[in-house]
C-alpha cells in the first residue's frame, strides 16, 4: 500500500517533469513545478503516515513553504516578462543565445 | 477495502488532470484542472489520515498560491493571441516523456526493490503532535524559512516594481 | 649563495625597472650594469670549480616541505659550458644592440636570463619546470610587442606550442613523484633521488616520451620544428640570440641532466632511434636551409641541424662524444649568437637579409666580411674554432659507436660546410651596390671577445674540457655499465 | 553563552533586516557602508577563531545537531566574508555608476552571504536545501536587478526557472533518502549508510544521485552547464562574481562536506558518473571557451573548466583527508582568488558594451597598471607556475595520478593546454597593440589597492615560503588545507 503512494507520486513528478520541459508558456511550466513539488509532499506525507511519526509532514510543510517562497517570485517574473514582450513565450526570451550565434 | 477504492478514484483523478494541466493549450484551463489536481491531492491526504496536511493543502495551495495565480492570469489579461505559439506541442511532449519515462521506470523499480519493514498500521496525526515535532526538532529549518520568505517577498517587490526610465 | 644572487639578481632589477618606469638610457646602462656582474660572478665560479664529477656551490633550502620540493641548485660539470655561456653571451649582445630603444626589451632580457640560469642550476624538478616555464612569459611578450610581420600570431604559435611540451612534462613529473611516492611513502622532487623509482618499461617509455617531447620542442627536433622558421622571422634579434644561443641549448641539457639522469637505462634502449631522428633531421634541416634564401632563416635550419648533431652525440653516449657535447654547446652558443648579431646588423644597413638582394659587401666593408666570414665558418667547424674540436669528438665518438652513423654525421657536416660557403659567397662577394658602413667600435666591442673565446676555446680546450672530464667520465662509465650488462 | 560564529549570523542578519526597513529612508552611499562594515567586521570578529582545529555543534539542544562549526566551515565563511568584501570594494564605482543598483541589491548581497555560510555550517539535507534556497533567491533577484536590459531580465528568468526546476530534483533526492533511512541529518545518515547493506540503500543511492545533480547544476557541472554562460552573461558583472567565484565555493563546500562525511562509502557507485561529468565539463567548458568574443562570457565558460578540474580532485578521493581532498580545497582558493580579480578587474572598466578582445586592444598602453594585474589573473587562471593556480592544477593532477586515474589527468593537462590558448588572447589582446584603446576604468584608489593585494596574493602563495621571508606561504596553506579536512 505505501508503495502504491510512492509510485503514485513519482509518476506524479513525471508528469510535471514533462510539462516543465515541453511547454514553452511559462505560467504552464510554473505550475508544472509545483506539480513536481506536490508530488514530494505525498510521498512524505505517506512516510509520515505509514510509519507513525510526524517528521514527514514538518518536512512537507518545509516543501509547501518553500513553494510558496518561490512562487513569489514567479508572479514578480511573470510581470517582468509579460511588460516587456506582451507574451508568456518562454521561446521569445532568447537574445542571449542570439549574440552568441551572430557571431 | 473501501479506502483503496477511494485512493484508486482519486490518483485517477489527480494523474488525468495533471495530465490535462499540462497539455492544454489555454492557461485558465490549465489553472484549473491544477485546482482539481491539487483538490486530489488534499483528498490523498485525507486517506492519509494527515488532517493537517489537508487543510495546508486547500488554504495554503488551492486557496492561496492557485488564486493567485488566477488572479495574475487575468491581471494581465492574456488574450488568446499573446499565447505562445506552440506548432509542435504535441511531438514535443511525446518525445519529452520518452526521455522522462527511464527516470521513471528507474525510480519505479527501485522502490519496487526496496524493503519497508516495520510499517505501522495508519495513525491519525494530530496539528498538536506536528507541531511539537516542528517547534522540538525542526525550530532551525522552520525558523530559515521565515528568512527564505522574507527574502523572496522583498526580492518579488524589488523586481516587479515599476520604474521610471532611466 | 653565489649561484642564488646570479639567478636572482637579473629578475630583481627587472622588475625595478619596471615599476619605476625608468627612462631607456637609465635602463639601458642599468641592465649592461647588471649582466656584467653577472658575467664577472660566473668567470669567478669557474675559477672556483673543481674538476670532479660532484655538484659544487649547492644551496638546497626546503620550500615546500610538505610535497617534498626544495629550493635546490648547484653546479656540476654537465652545467658548467651553458652557465658560463649564458652568464657571457648576455652581456656582448646587450653591448652589440645598444642602440635598441625599447624599454619592455631590456627589462625581458633581464628577466629571460633569470628564467634560464634558474632551470639550469635546478636540481628539483618543480624548481626547473617553473623556471622552465616562467623563461617563456618574456620571450612570448618579446616577440608579440617587438617582433615583425604578424608577430601576435607567431608569438601565440611559439608559445602555445612549447606549453604543450612542458605540459606532457608536467604529466610525467607528476606520474613519475607520485610512483616515488607509492614506492617509497614520501615526496621527494629531487632529481637524484627520483633515480630510485621502479617503474615498468612501459611507464619508463611513456615517463621518457613526455620529457622527450618537451626538450625536443624547445632544441627543436624534426617533427617538432614547425615554430622554428616563423618564430625566428618575426623575432627581434635579442630574442632570436636568447632563442637559438640559449634556449635550444637548455633543452639539450635537460637531456643530459634528467633524462640521463633519472632514465638512465631506457635513455640507452631508445638511443637508436634518437640517434637515426636526429642524423635525419640533421640532413633534413640542412637541406631546408640550402633552399632558404631567408639569412635569419638560413642560420636558424642551420643551428637546428647543428643542435641535432648535439643529440646524436649525446645519445651515442661515449665519453669522447659527450665531452665534444659539452664544448659543442659551449662553441655552438657563441657562434650562433655572434651570427645573428652580425645579421642584425647587416638588416640595419641595408633593410634586407634576403640572400639574392645582398652581395659586394667585401669592398666597402672589409672588417665586417672578415667577422662574417670566420663566424659563419666557425659555425661549421674550420681549424682553430673551438666548433672544430668538438665537432671531430663528436665525429670520433661516433665511429667508435657505429661506422654508419659517424659516416652521416660527416656527410651532414661537409654539407652545411658547402651551404655555409655559398651564403658567404652570395652575401659578402658578388657585384657591388650602394656603401656599407663598417663596423664601428661599440659593435666590434661585443664581437671581438666572441670571436676569441671561439679561438680560445679551439686553441687551448684543455683548459676547459679537464674541467668537465669527470662529470663526463662517470656518465660514461654507467653507459658502459648498462651495455655490459 | 553565544558562539562566535552565531554572533556573527546574527549581527548579518539583522543589519539585513534593518536595512529592509529601512530601505527607502537610506542613501546608497550610506547603505553600501554599512554593509561593507558588516561584511568586514564579521571576517575580523570571526579570525580569532582561526588557528586550532574544532568542530563544534550549534545550539546542539535546541537546533537538534543541524548546524555545525568547524575549521572547514570557518575556511569557508572567511572567504565568503572575505572576497564579497573585496567585491564590494573593487567594484565600487560600478555599484554608484550603474542606477539600477539600489539599497536592495546590497541586502540581497547581504542575504545571499548569508545563506553561503549557512550552506557551508548545515549539517543536514533540509537546512543545507533552506540555505541553498536563502543563497540562490537572493542572487535570482539579483541577476535579473537590471530591469531596463532585456538580457537581465531573461538571465532571471532562465536562473529562476532552472533553479527551481533542479530544486525539485533535491527535494524528490531528499524525500527519497529519507523514507529509506527515516532521517535527513547528516551524521545519522552516514551512520545508516554505513550499517546497512546495498540492498536496503537502493534509494539512498538513488536520493544522492538526485540531490548532486541540483548540485552539479549550481557549479555548472555537465550535463547541466549550458545555462550558465548566459546567465553569467546576463547578471551585472558584480553579480557575475558573486555568482561564478563565491557561490560556487559554497557549493563545493556542501559537497564536499555531504560526499566526505556521509556517502564516502558508497563512493565506488557514485565514481564513474563523477568522472564522467568531469571529462565533459572540462570539454564542454573548453569548447565554449574558445569560441567567445567577449571576455565576460569567456571567463564564465572558463569557469565551466574549471569546474570539471574540481571534479577530477572530488572523484580522486578515497578517504578523508587523502591528498585529493585537501588538493580540492587548495585549488578552491586559488580558484577564487584569480576568478574574483579577473572579473573585478573587468567590472573596473567603464563601458556601455562588453569588453571583447577587440576593444581592449593597447589596454597596456593606456592603463599599465590593470592589465599587469589582468595578466597575473590570466595565468593564474591558465595554471602558469609561480602563480597560486599552478600549484592547485599540480595538486588536483598529482593526486588523480595517486588514485590510478591518469587518464583524466592527462585529459586535465589538455584542457588547461586549451586553456592557455584564451587566456593569453587576452595578455596578447592588451600588450601588443599601441595606444589604440578606447576603455575607460573607473579610478578608485581603494579598487587599485584591494586588486593589488588578491594579484599580490595569487603569486605569493604560489611561490612564497615561510623559509624566505617569514610569512606564511604556500606549504603552510598546504597544510593548513589538510588541517581543515580532517576536522570534518
Amino acid at each position: 500500500m505505501f508503495k502504491n503512494y510512492l509510485i503514485l507520486s513519482i509518476l506524479l513528478f513525471s508528469l510535471g517533469l514533462i510539462g516543465a520541459v515541453s511547454r514553452r508558456n511559462i505560467i504552464i511550466i510554473y505550475m508544472s513545478i509545483e506539480l513536481m513539488l506536490n508530488a514530494v509532499s505525498i510521498m512524505l506525507v505517506s512516510y509520515s503516515s505509514f510509519y507513525n511519526t510526524n517528521t514527514g509532514v514538518v518536512l512537507s510543510i518545509m516543501v509547501t513553504a518553500i513553494a510558496a517562497a518561490e512562487a513569489a517570485l514567479f508572479m514578480a517574473l511573470f510581470v517582468t516578462l509579460y511588460r516587456k514582450k506582451k507574451s508568456l513565450d518562454t521561446s521569445l526570451f532568447n537574445s542571449l543565445k542570439d549574440t552568441n550565434a551572430t557571431k | 477495502m473501501l479506502s483503496n477504492m477511494i485512493f484508486i478514484i482519486l490518483a485517477t483523478n489527480l494523474l488525468i488532470s495533471s495530465f490535462v494541466m499540462i497539455s492544454t493549450k489555454r492557461v485558465i484551463d490549465s489553472a484549473l484542472s491544477m485546482l482539481i489536481a491539487l483538490l486530489s491531492i488534499a483528498g490523498i491526504y485525507a486517506t492519509l489520515q494527515s488532517s493537517f496536511m489537508f487543510i495546508t493543502q486547500i488554504i495554503i495551495y488551492a486557496g492561496a498560491i492557485l488564486s493567485l495565480v488566477i488572479f495574475i492570469i487575468m491581471f494581465l489579461n492574456i488574450k488568446d493571441k499573446n499565447l505562445p505559439h506552440e506548432p509542435h506541442k504535441t511531438r514535443d511532449m511525446i518525445l519529452t516523456s520518452l526521455v522522462v519515462f527511464p527516470i521513471t521506470a528507474v525510480l519505479i523499480y527501485f522502490i519496487k526493490l526496496s524493503d519497508f519493514s516495520n510499517l505501522n498500521e495508519k495513525t491519525t496525526s494530530s496539528i498538536g503532535k506536528v507541531g511539537l515535532e516542528l517547534y522540538q526538532n525542526y525550530v532551525l529549518p522552520f525558523e530559515l524559512i521565515s528568512i527564505l520568505l522574507l527574502i523572496s517577498l522583498v526580492g518579488s517587490i524589488t523586481l516587479a516594481r515599476k520604474e521610471k526610465d532611466v | 649563495m653565489i649561484l642564488s644572487v646570479m639567478i636572482f639578481t637579473p629578475f630583481l632589477a627587472g622588475v625595478f625597472l619596471y615599476l619605476f618606469r625608468a627612462k631607456i638610457n637609465f635602463v639601458k646602462a642599468s641592465v649592461l650594469l647588471v649582466q656584467v656582474f653577472i658575467a664577472s660572478l660566473a668567470i669567478d665560479v669557474y675559477m672556483g670549480f673543481e674538476p670532479s664529477a660532484i655538484l659544487q656551490f649547492e644551496s638546497n633550502i626546503p620550500w615546500i616541505p610538505f610535497y617534498g620540493i626544495n629550493y635546490h641548485i648547484g653546479l656540476d660539470g654537465v652545467s658548467l659550458s651553458l652557465f658560463m655561456m649564458v652568464a657571457l653571451i648576455m652581456p656582448l649582445v646587450s653591448i652589440a644592440l645598444y642602440d635598441r630603444a625599447f624599454v619592455g626589451l631590456w627589462i625581458n632580457s633581464l628577466i629571460v636570463q633569470s628564467g634560464i640560469m634558474g632551470a639550469l642550476l635546478a636540481q628539483d624538478l618543480m624548481l626547473f619546470y617553473l623556471f622552465w616555464e616562467t623563461m617563456l612569459l618574456p620571450i612570448f611578450f618579446m616577440i608579440g610587442i617587438y617582433g615583425y610581420g604578424k608577430k601576435e600570431f607567431f608569438s601565440m604559435k611559439f608559445t602555445i606550442y612549447t606549453i604543450f611540451g612542458s605540459l606532457a612534462m608536467l604529466i610525467s613529473i607528476l606520474y613519475l613523484i607520485i610512483s616515488f611516492k607509492v614506492q617509497h611513502g614520501f615526496y621527494t622532487f629531487d632529481i637524484v633521488s627520483l633515480k630510485d623509482t621502479i617503474l615498468t618499461h612501459q611507464e619508463q617509455i611513456f615517463i621518457f616520451l613526455g620529457f622527450a617531447l618537451a626538450f625536443g620542442i624547445k632544441i627543436p627536433i624534426f617533427p617538432f620544428h614547425t615554430w622554428l622558421a616563423d618564430t625566428y622571422k618575426s623575432s627581434p634579434t635579442i630574442a632570436i640570440v636568447i632563442l637559438s644561443a640559449l634556449m635550444s641549448k637548455l633543452g639539450i641539457y635537460a637531456i643530459y641532466r634528467i633524462l640521463f639522469g633519472i632514465f638512465a637505462s631506457i635513455s640507452l634502449e631508445l638511443a637508436h632511434l634518437v640517434i637515426s631522428l636526429g642524423l635525419a633531421s640533421m640532413l633534413y634541416f640542412a637541406l631546408l636551409a640550402i633552399n632558404s634564401i631567408d639569412l635569419k632563416k638560413i642560420f636558424a635550419y642551420s643551428s637546428a641541424s647543428h643542435l641535432s648533431l648535439i643529440l646524436v652525440g649525446l645519445f651515442i653516449h661515449n665519453s669522447t662524444s659527450l665531452l665534444g657535447v659539452s664544448l659543442f654547446i659551449a662553441s655552438h652558443a657563441l657562434s650562433t649568437a655572434a651570427i645573428f648579431i652580425m645579421i642584425a646588423i647587416l638588416y640595419n644597413r641595408r633593410e634586407s637579409i634576403n640572400l639574392d638582394s645582398l652581395g659586394g659587401i667585401v669592398q666597402s666593408a672589409p672588417l665586417f666580411s672578415l667577422f662574417f666570414a670566420f663566424f659563419a665558418l666557425s659555425i661549421v667547424g674550420i681549424p682553430f674554432t673551438s666548433g672544430f674540436v668538438s665537432e671531430i669528438l663528436i665525429i670520433l665518438g661516433s665511429f667508435e659507436y657505429s661506422s654508419i652513423v659517424g659516416f652521416v654525421a660527416t656527410t651532414s657536416i661537409l654539407a652545411s660546410i658547402v651551404f655555409i660557403l655559398n651564403v658567404i659567397k652570395k652575401t659578402l662577394f658578388g657585384k657591388k651596390q650602394e656603401d656599407f658602413k663598417d663596423l664601428q667600435s661599440k659593435e666590434l666591442l661585443s664581437l671581438i671577445p666572441l670571436a676569441l673565446l671561439i679561438l680560445a676555446l679551439g686553441i687551448f680546450p684543455n683548459t676547459f674540457l679537464s674541467k668537465v672530464k669527470p662529470t663526463v667520465d662517470n656518465y660514461s662509465n654507467s653507459s658502459k655499465a648498462h651495455y655490459a650488462k | 553563552m553565544l558562539n562566535n560564529i552565531e554572533i556573527v549570523l546574527l549581527f548579518i542578519l539583522a543589519i539585513s533586516i534593518s536595512l529592509v526597513v529601512f530601505s527607502t529612508k537610506l542613501s546608497l552611499q550610506k547603505a553600501y557602508n554599512i554593509s561593507l562594515i558588516t561584511l568586514s567586521a564579521s571576517f575580523v570578529f570571526l579570525l580569532q577563531d582561526l588557528g586550532e582545529i574544532f568542530s563544534t555543534l550549534i545550539q546542539k539542544d535546541i537546533f537538534n545537531s543541524m548546524l555545525i562549526y568547524d575549521s572547514f566551515s570557518l575556511l569557508f565563511i572567511l572567504i565568503f566574508l572575505l572576497s564579497s568584501a573585496f567585491l564590494l570594494l573593487i567594484s565600487k564605482e560600478y555599484i554608484f555608476d550603474h542606477k539600477y543598483f539600489k539599497v536592495e541589491s546590497l541586502i540581497f548581497i547581504l542575504f545571499s552571504v548569508w545563506g553561503m555560510i549557512l550552506l557551508s555550517m548545515s549539517n543536514d539535507l533540509i537546512v543545507a536545501f533552506i540555505a541553498l534556497e536563502i543563497a540562490s533567491m537572493s542572487i535570482y533577484v539579483l541577476v535579473g536587478i537590471n530591469k531596463h536590459k532585456l538580457k537581465s531580465s531573461e538571465a532571471f528568468f532562465k536562473y529562476l526557472v532552472l533553479g527551481s526546476f533542479m530544486g525539485a530534483f533535491y527535494l524528490l533526492g531528499l524525500t527519497l533518502v529519507f523514507i529509506q533511512s527515516g532521517t535527513t541529518s547528516f551524521i545519522d545518515l552516514a551512520k545508516y549508510i554505513s550499517t546497512h547493506e546495498i540492498e536496503q540503500l537502493y534509494l539512498v543511492i538513488v536520493g544522492g544521485l538526485l540531490i548532486m545533480a541540483t548540485l552539479m547544476f549550481k557549479i555548472s557541472a555537465f550535463p547541466f552547464y549550458a545555462w550558465s554562460l548566459d546567465i553569467y552573461d546576463g547578471a551585472p558583472l558584480p553579480i557575475t562574481s558573486l555568482m561564478a567565484g563565491i557561490f560556487k565555493i559554497s557549493i563545493f563546500s556542501v559537497i564536499l562536506r555531504l560526499f566526505l562525511s556521509d556517502y564516502i562509502s558508497l563512493k565506488d557507485l557514485y565514481d564513474p558518473l563523477i568522472i564522467l561529468a568531469s571529462i565533459f565539463t572540462m570539454l564542454a567548458g573548453s569548447f565554449l571557451a574558445i569560441s567567445q568574443d567577449s571576455i565576460k562570457r569567456m571567463l564564465a565558460a572558463s569557469s565551466i573548466v574549471h569546474s570539471g578540474y574540481l571534479l577530477i580532485a572530488l572523484s580522486s578521493i578515497a578517504t578523508i583527508g587523502d591528498s585529493a581532498s585537501y588538493s580540492l580545497v587548495f585549488y578552491l582558493i586559488a580558484y577564487f582568488l584569480s576568478s574574483l580579480g579577473s572579473l573585478g578587474v573587468l567590472s573596473m572598466i567603464n563601458s556601455k558594451d562588453d569588453v571583447t578582445y577587440e576593444s581592449l586592444k593597447g589596454f597596456a598602453s593606456t592603463n599599465p597598471f590593470l592589465a599587469l594585474m589582468m595578466s597575473i589573473f590570466m595565468l593564474s587562471l591558465a595554471g602558469f607556475p609561480s602563480s597560486i593556480g599552478f600549484l592547485g592544477k599540480f595538486y588536483i593532477f598529482s593526486s588523480a595520478i595517486e588514485s590510478s586515474l591518469t587518464p583524466l589527468a592527462i585529459l586535465g593537462a589538455l584542457t588547461a593546454f586549451i586553456s592557455i590558448y584564451y587566456y593569453f588572447k587576452v595578455i596578447a589582446s592588451m600588450y601588443f597593440h599601441k595606444n589604440i584603446s578606447v576603455l575607460l576604468t573607473y579610478s578608485n584608489i581603494k579598487s587599485y589597492i584591494i586588486i593589488f593585494i588578491i594579484s599580490f596574493l595569487v603569486l605569493y602563495l604560489g611561490i612564497g615560503s615561510s623559509y624566505f621571508t617569514y610569512l606564511p606561504g604556500t606549504n603552510d596553506l598546504t597544510e593548513f588545507s589538510k588541517s581543515i579536512i580532517n576536522s570534518l
